[in-house]
């Protein structure tokens, strides 16, 4: 098929950016929601640190260790650029999205919670953004309460502000889903949760490599993402949280480099969010982390989002003409993550086939399980586009899967 | 398309796969298994009746994937009216037909077709699937 | 000065695989209690991972992923086989030391945990293995019992069985000081234990690289390390844990990948080491923790020991030529990790004249403070030394310290 | 050795590391300060006497690096019977030389001996404790 417009994003230039498709030349990667491939700027950058720069950070004195420091501190800057957010000081370093929501749950809502309280998520969270409340839950004897949505992975915006109450202690929504692509109104949510007074943490693991976030505006009180998601390294994260928050949160997890003073009676903590940064952290991963969201900064997210609508709809459009093809989740603003099945055939067959050809795509619940029930399906096929995905991947993933359909019927 | 593809779907998983063997619920059985793969869902019960040391008759039950479905009605129709030790004997025979490259190892049809499934390592436990949680139960 | 034995862990060839030397040729880094430099195998092996083979683990169906699963798990074999664990299912992979010991703290023992009860810990500890059990003690009305030490940086043995008791819940005890270098007689601590039943946490930070480890033999229940104090990446770690303990403890952190089954209203998590692995974990630094491994394997620990034992032996003499400086930790079975200070001079300034020669040594408190406290000081400079150290940097090192002397007097 | 090292560690440095101006404990002060920085331990109390809008007198004790000692001791010197507003355009004056080139900007002899931090980003910090925990107590 022809491009039917003029990009700046031109995925042929920027795969070149990234050595996987180098080594693997015939690779369709289209498993972008599960983890991104990393661009060389970023790989070199890790690989740098430890050949050039590689010092442990905060209390060295020697040139090394300065220099480490400082390059670390910066990657605050940059993620504060990145999302919004005021002040590096809203910036806490993570070890990736689960971490993040883990800490806001233990550190954040855990006091705050008793017996009959109500925190409210939506039918469509990540394992990551359900778990750690059902089980702060159990713990308080609160009750987890799930927004519903539509057939079309749209949330019930009306059943959320019927269920938003006095009794609501908190709020958890995802971004993005990473099974069905639907974006949520996060900024409706959050509105009309301030409204009640009501905390609002959102789960952007799937938002911030493609769509602009300024979490000033959006007012979230907490957000979290992942590394390894907006192509960095694995093994970091990002929480934002409003300073507010932050400053009256205890710390959770004990260590080094997070005190102010220590005897063997007493312990006084560093400030946020130090104190949050319990031992020697992922330093090079955060270095890492900086260079992705160098590489991101390069680009308009505008044209991004444009080159993506384009290549989604395409997608989803071709997939239709696969028989007996269903996609599951229709909602209308929606990102470049499309789920589908087949009456007849596993989700791990249509992979198999898939990946006897070199595409890549992600088979089964995706961490959504309580959301796969819903949908009554086991699970589903996942292709999931990035920037440097093409339309030409489309048109192979569709062909493969119209051979297989042919072959197994 | 693939070769190797075509040589893992090929007759007898299809087959089984589009027409199962004693695929029906036994809630009464004397024994259900559970075999579960948490990593992609596949789920199926085993139904089996033991009697006098030997497996009178074996059903199973659920959702799972082209090989994962095959290798337990592959399963179910080699086990039905075998004494206990049989049915061991046949476990370890279809295990180690999976594994290894049979060389000259008398094997039979049925369970050959699934050695196909080494070719493609994330599917071998699909093939193994039931028969693990059944050598587990024979084994006791 | 000449090399009076033959060796094969030669110090001038091991540089060679670190490439930090090359960049700085005249660094002579004696920093490694606080983080060692990495061999480039472990470099490679991570921008290799992320050049060639990156996947998101555990639930691909496609080669990359199938790959990347394998290369991931197999590292559990590997760090197994390096502490002498019986099985991968003792090894739960961890952001580092202070993540591993924060797991078994809310795991492992605050359920166990009640009022009066004690948890023992020496006077030594590092604060990752200080404030975590002083904090759950804090929380559940238990008393922290320091385990007191003789000046020399001793253990003080008799006041340790002394202390054990029926109250005694746990015992944490570091193996390596990374302030004195004292080595714990970490076996005799647990078979002491253990007559009274009290779980037994090792925290082997300093002492992977260089010694010999045998869990199983030494019968710790738990036992914990840091990649990046191993050679390998930041932001990965080992827990070595019982299975008995492991398989008994509930996961505390909760997300994808750790669970078996799912519904909004109730979570049934996946067996151990699984269950403890929520999210995304460090992949890359787990397959770059797995090249250290392989580097540090190539070498014959009593070599190691051997070189170590001569080359803190000599720093420790020739530290003694430098006028009115004190040597802090003087134990009899020490590892080559040397605190010492001037009565006149703080340790940061004796940090800026060693790093002015590019001499690379870490001064403060170590994240020991309250043994500062005993030991009635601020704080140290500390040289600690690993296999491509030379007795050329321990003289350049003793050198300057003679001129600062001089110079500020 | 190292002349930035001689330029650090020169003579107003060494000479008040040694011998600290007002170094006593006036635990009564009308305002006591403490200035510490958590990552290397230095930890200095800073007693100061206000009446009138103006620093009567001024006494400090604790413990610290060359520097920073050195720094709180001409802090200390500098401040004492000046004005609060005299005091602020001081504090000013001396993050000032310490942070910035100072082309032509008039400055004293014993603030610019601290410009030498420059070369040790590291040290930094030192330099400027005593004086940034006065600034913030000065600004209100
Ligand atoms: C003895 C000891 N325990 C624990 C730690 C903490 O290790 P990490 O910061 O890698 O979690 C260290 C390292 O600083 C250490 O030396
Ligand atoms: C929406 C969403 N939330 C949370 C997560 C968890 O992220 P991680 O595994 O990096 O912690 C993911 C990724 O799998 C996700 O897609």
């Amino acid at each position: 098929m022809q491009l039917k417009y003029k990009i700046m994003v031109d995925p042929l230039i920027i795969r070149q950016d990234f050595p996987i498709f180098r080594h693997h030349p015939n690779l369709a990667y289209l498993d972008n929601a599960a983890t991104m491939q990393k661009p060389e700027t970023v790989i070199q950058g890790v690989a740098n640190f430890y050949r050039k720069e590689n010092a442990n950070i905060h209390r060295g004195v020697y040139q090394l260790a300065i220099e480490a420091t400082e390059k670390y501190e910066r990657v605050r800057h940059r993620a504060a650029s990145l999302i919004g957010a005021p002040s590096t000081k809203n910036i806490v370093y993570t070890s990736g999205t689960t971490a993040g929501i883990n800490l806001v749950v233990q550190s954040f809502l855990e006091k705050r919670l008793s017996k009959d309280d109500e925190v409210l998520i939506t039918a469509m969270e990540h394992h990551a953004n359900l778990i750690p409340w059902q089980m702060v839950c159990k713990k308080t004897g609160a009750q987890l309460v799930v927004i519903p949505m539509n057939e079309r992975g749209e949330l019930d915006m009306d059943a959320f502000k019927e269920r938003l109450s006095g009794r609501t202690k908190m709020v958890a929504a995802v971004h993005i889903s990473n099974t069905l692509g639907s974006i949520n109104p996060v900024e409706d949510i959050v509105d009309l949760a301030h409204k009640r007074g009501v905390p609002v943490l959102i789960d952007g693991a799937q938002s911030v490599a493609h769509y602009p976030i300024d979490v000033k505006e959006m007012d979230c009180d907490f957000f979290v993402f992942s590394g390894h998601k907006v192509f960095g390294p694995t093994g970091v994260g990002i929480l934002y949280g409003k300073e507010e928050h932050l400053s009256s949160m205890a710390p959770v997890f004990f260590g080094g480099d997070m005190i102010r003073e220590v005897s063997f009676e007493d312990t006084i903590f560093a400030e946020h969010p130090q104190k949050f940064e319990a031992g020697t952290t992922n330093i090079a991963g955060i270095i890492g982390l900086g260079y992705a969201m160098m590489f991101l900064q390069q680009y308009n997210k505008k044209q991004i989002v444009k080159y993506l609508d384009e290549l989604g709809g395409y997608a989803r459009q071709e997939l239709k003409s696969v028989k007996s093809l269903k996609i599951v989740g229709k909602a209308k603003r929606k990102s470049p993550i499309i789920s589908f099945h087949f009456k007849n055939i596993h989700p791990h067959d249509v992979a198999t086939f898939l990946g006897a050809e070199n595409i890549a795509i992600r088979a089964g619940h995706h961490c959504t399980q309580p959301l796969m029930d819903i949908f009554d399906i086991p699970g589903t096929s996942r292709a999931s586009f990035t920037f440097y995905n093409t339309f030409e991947e489309v048109d192979r993933m569709v062909k493969v899967l119209k051979e297989m359909k042919k072959f197994l019927s | 398309m693939n070769d190797k593809l075509k040589q893992l779907y090929k007759d007898v998983i299809l087959k089984h796969n589009n027409d199962p063997f004693h695929y029906d619920k036994k809630e009464n059985a004397t024994h259900v298994l559970e075999a579960y793969n948490p990593l992609c869902g596949d789920k199926f019960k085993v139904f089996i009746e033991v009697e006098n040391d030997a497996i009178q008759s074996i059903h199973f039950h659920g959702y799972g994937c082209a090989i994962s479905k095959a290798s337990t009605s592959v399963m179910v129709q080699a086990l039905e009216n075998q004494s206990i030790e049989d049915a061991k004997e046949l476990c370890k025979n279809f295990l180690f037909a999976l594994h290894h490259e049979s060389e000259g190892h008398p094997s039979r049809e049925d369970f050959e077709a699934f050695a196909a499934a080494r070719e493609f390592p994330g599917r071998l436990k699909c093939a193994s699937l039931s028969w693990d949680e059944m050598s587990r139960f024979l084994e006791g």
